[in-house]
């Protein structure tokens, strides 16, 4: 574990993270030894794969498959299941102290609320509510997230079940105004709000057997490519409301970091990144924002959150 | 950029025994003894294979038919397109006066080192254990170097377990590498005895894995979470060490490990 | 000029193109030598930017910038108004045979209906409606293209005054369901559908003024990183639909216009696709095409069109 | 990739006169002279700039205030961070024995010529020509060379055109090459005397501009319909031999050319 830079610590909710940096949900997030490894390489929080009520195996192969300036994926919300998950944390929580989010998904929003009610025994740090997969179209039909209402709906209902755990909507940019989504799940008693998830979907087609690659024909793209896009989605979130956002989306260097926290986000997630620099992608940003601040004169990143506004 | 999904033509196959088979294929990647690529076979799953041979852009990889996606590919013939990703993960580096251990179709990956020690003109002994003649591929070129078999019913080579073989060879010879592929329950009683006698071992591990990119987690070893399509399949025994899960039944595509019930 | 290759001509609506690549509408689409330039270059078809009743001078710079893997756009609707845009359509007439299209927009149903009648004097190949474009917001509220009733009766409307000019609608992928939009685009008359826009809009904040880049704060993502987003809008499209698609969005290779062809498009948009590769894209994915098709033993691109759905 | 928006501080000006400075910038790009930068003022616009100079890292632009971003630029002070994307276009061909025709702000792109044809010890005079004494800059610089200046008010060097001067230096020496910037109307007067007596030249033109790299189409020349930010800004007679529009008011920016009426 490398040394913390103090400077780089934000307030999260009531949490202190020694870093912005979140582990995004879906990524290397199964198992408590995995979650670990992340949390040590550098991350200031960590967010699980999401889980539902039963394990899932997902679709068959291939499901995640790198294009030219990004990933596509569609792995079909593969997860334990809710009863493995909170041993998982449970173990994670034994071995490692830096916060956990643990997400969930359902198919309707009172299972949202049972998963929820469920995972809330093993006190995760915050739950966040993956109301925005985009790659479950044929079983769960087009993700609530695009529906200002069933979000809305999703937001109340966990809320009312988990008690005092915080809670993160994770949205989608594929709606009509993430700003308004945003401001309604902030209205329901969001505490966080992470943005965005995968967006498109898109596909890639092959030319030899002329057929789509991904076994789900397309899936969510993440990665350098769609960062604009996050940062856009941060900009309007953060016009809207004033719970902290976890700005996700395409983030693989300090500089985008830096426009994710500029444009409004306290914390700033990080999934396919690890793809493209590796695990020490936690430990060059967190050096990067670190050196940003310092050439600035800057004692945190509480004095230019936001500022991008003004 | 061979990380993305390239498909290519069928250009040989080889029937070593029904169900075991090799595929060739001209690609464009170089790789080490030790990685494996992800194998598409379009409209039905996409799979890990190790190489077991790669020269003048010939890849070869071997299967044994286990399940539905190694059946599947049986019935693949000349011509047809598969896709390939890869080369992954971290392989074998190359040590001289090595022993060579695999079990079954985990000599597929030696196979590859074999050649390539050859190449660079290394000492090297080669053991295969299999269950049954059937099962053994590679004999007759293996042959030409220093090379035992054995077989759980006697059928090829000396009957018996190959680390019965391997526990009679580390008697009379000393060794400054251990390189092994094969079934869990082998590669235990491999690195027992290469600890045993403090001979540094490179174990080729598997577990399920789904991107072979480093991101889904599927692969990660409980312990210390490394993932093995990265940080392995080859593992050295410091990697072994942090790893909990060694002979534990493996996580399934949900992410669940089996349970005793 | 190269010479034309045959096999890669198409049969679009009743033109024959050489090729079927089409310029995309708002790149070098302002003035008639600019179009024979492109047409010149070996493009099937060349399409205009869009035009309006008015001219208009659009945004202050930067207006335009290439991010890492894309290009973001807030140009505003700049254009010479729908007289000047006649007049240059005739001069290109006089000099060019390679068709033309037409792209307008209005601001109200109404408008572009009357935006149409007046380009149809012209007699242009296609009128294009561009019912997507995303940069215009504070002006014109969210984009037609993202209401699907908005953007059926902007088709009924035009295809009503502009007679037997055929007629593409320009759809976003920033709607609830592409492939419905279509449908109902063919439902009310389209001959074609152009597909996609922009997508996002992204935005970029540069660290040191800690100031969004683009005059108008966030842009259409264009380019590389959109392709896989364009080849799934196209795929979807083609689902619904039997009149023929403009696959635009990301293409910079023959691999990607095939890709796009494989999903159902029967011409292939290039726009952004001029900065990565110059104007010798049109020659380089022409050749690349035919290349294709030898080598598969096909005779021309009817043979596999849209056979990525079998 | 300086293709994409990155801001510097300003880390020299020098007032040449009032309207008229230059503003220096530490960058990472390299560029020939006639390339051109676009420049951004956060929050106001972004407009085209001749790079006037480029040594060591050491970017500098010289801007004549014309109108509301040249007027607002003029408040710049040190420190302060502004967008340059670049270089764009094409520049100069370096030629030995050639004559430099500026006319008034136009002579910015001919000094960074100037100055690397003197590096590469070519020979050149250079000629030249603005309204009055404080349009005329870097003539102190300029003295080292063969310099002659002319005002239209005689307050500084010749008084007249430098149209004028250049017919006179003409008529007793010949040229390999004339390179010149400037008022449309005295480019094609620069024009008309080259190829009367046939010496090949080398323009920089200006046209409003939007993108810089070659997609918006609003610096597209009517006739051939060449990109002045792309093919451009810098042409020889082959390329300005399509062009019709020479002479013609510019396009603006709704892409009409005023016409008369
Ligand atoms: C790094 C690595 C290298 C391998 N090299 C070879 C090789 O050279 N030759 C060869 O024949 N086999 C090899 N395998 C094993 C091969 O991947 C499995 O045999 C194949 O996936 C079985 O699929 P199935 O549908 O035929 O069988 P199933 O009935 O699905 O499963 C049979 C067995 O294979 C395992 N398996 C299934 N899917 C996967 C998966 N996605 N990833 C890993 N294991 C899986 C199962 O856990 C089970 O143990 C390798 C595996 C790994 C991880
Ligand atoms: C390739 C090139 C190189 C140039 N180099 C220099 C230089 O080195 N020094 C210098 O002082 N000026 C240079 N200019 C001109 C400079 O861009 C204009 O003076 C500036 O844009 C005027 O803006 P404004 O708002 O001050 O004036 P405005 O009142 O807006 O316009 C004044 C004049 O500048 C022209 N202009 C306005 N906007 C643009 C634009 N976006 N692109 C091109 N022309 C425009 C107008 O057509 C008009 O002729 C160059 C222009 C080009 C195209
Ligand atoms: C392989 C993969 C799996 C993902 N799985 C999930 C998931 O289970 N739940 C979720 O909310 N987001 C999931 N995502 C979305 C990411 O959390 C993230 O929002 C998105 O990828 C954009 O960030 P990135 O560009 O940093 O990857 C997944 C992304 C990837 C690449
Ligand atoms: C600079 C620029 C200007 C554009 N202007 C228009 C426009 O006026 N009308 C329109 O329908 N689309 C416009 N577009 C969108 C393109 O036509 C195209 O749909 C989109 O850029 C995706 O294709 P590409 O990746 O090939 O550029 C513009 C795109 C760019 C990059
Ligand atoms: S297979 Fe996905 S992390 Fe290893
Ligand atoms: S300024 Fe855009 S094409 Fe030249």
């Amino acid at each position: 574990m490398t040394e913390r830079q103090t400077d780089i610590e934000i307030e999260f909710l009531h949490m202190r993270l020694c870093s912005p940096l979140v582990l995004a949900s879906g990524v290397l997030g199964l198992s408590s030894s995995s979650l670990k490894r992340v949390a040590d390489a550098g991350a200031g929080a960590v967010t699980t794969k999401s889980c539902g009520l039963e394990p899932r195996a997902g679709y068959v192969g291939p499901s995640i498959i790198p294009v030219s300036h990004g990933m596509l994926n569609a792995v079909g919300l593969s997860n334990p299941g809710v009863k493995e998950m909170v041993r998982e944390v449970a173990d994670y929580r034994a071995r490692c102290r830096t916060p956990i989010f643990v997400s969930i998904f359902g198919g309707t929003v009172e299972e949202f609320g049972d998963v929820a009610e469920a995972v809330a025994q093993a006190e995760p740090d915050l739950i966040e509510l993956n109301v925005s997969c985009p790659n479950v179209y044929s079983e769960f039909g087009s993700p609530f997230g695009a529906d200002i209402d069933a979000t809305a709906a999703i937001t109340r209902r966990v809320k009312q079940r988990v008690g005092a755990i915080p809670i993160s909507v994770k949205l989608t940019a594929n709606c009509l105004s993430i700003g308004q989504t945003a401001k309604v799940c902030e209205q329901e008693g969001a505490d966080a709000l992470t943005a965005i998830n995968t967006i498109g979907p898109g596909m890639l087609i092959d030319l030899n057997v002329r057929k789509p690659v991904l076994s789900n024909l397309c899936g969510g793209l993440s990665g350098p490519a769609i960062l604009p896009v996050a940062v856009r989605a941060v900009w309007e979130i953060s016009r809207e409301v004033s719970i902290p956002i976890i700005g996700t989306g395409g983030v693989t260097t300090a500089e985008d970091a830096l426009q994710m926290i500029l444009a409004g986000a306290t914390a700033v997630g990080i999934g396919s990144g690890i793809y493209y620099q590796g695990l020490e992608i936690f430990d060059k940003v967190n050096e990067g924002v670190q050196r940003f601040l310092q050439e600035k004169g800057l004692g945190s990143l509480d004095e230019i959150r936001g500022t991008a506004h003004e | 950029m061979s990380e993305k999904m390239s498909t290519y033509p069928i250009r040989r196959v080889i029937e070593h025994s029904p169900g075991l088979k090799s595929f060739y294929f001209y690609q464009d990647f170089d790789a080490v003894p030790g990685q494996f690529i992800e194998l598409w076979i379009p409209g039905v799953d996409e799979k890990p294979f190790s190489i077991s041979d790669l020269s003048d852009g010939l890849l070869e990889i071997s299967v044994k038919a286990v399940g539905p996606f190694t059946e599947r590919i049986m019935s693949c013939d000349l011509g047809d397109y598969l896709g390939v990703r890869g080369p992954f993960g971290r392989g074998f580096k190359i040590v001289d006066n090595a022993l060579l251990v695999g079990g079954g179709i985990g000599a597929a990956p030696l196979r590859f080192l074999a050649r390539v020690l050859a190449r660079e003109e290394k000492e090297f002994v080669f053991l295969v254990g299999a269950k049954s003649k059937e099962d053994v591929i590679f004999s007759r070129e293996l042959s030409k170097y220093r090379f035992y078999c054995t077989t759980e019913d006697g059928s090829f080579g000396r009957p018996g377990l190959v680390t019965e073989e391997m526990e009679r060879i580390m008697a009379k010879d000393s060794f400054a590498c251990i390189y092994a592929s094969g079934p869990e329950a082998m590669l235990i009683r491999v690195m027992e005895m290469a600890e045993a006698r403090s001979v540094p071992f490179q174990i080729s591990f598997e577990r399920y894995m789904k991107c072979g990119i480093g991101l889904c987690g599927q692969c990660c070893m409980d312990g210390s979470g490394i993932r093995l399509c990265v940080d392995g399949p080859v593992l050295t025994q410091d990697a072994v060490r942090g790893i909990t899960e060694i002979g534990l039944p493996h996580r399934d595509a949900t992410g669940c490990r089996p349970r005793p019930t």
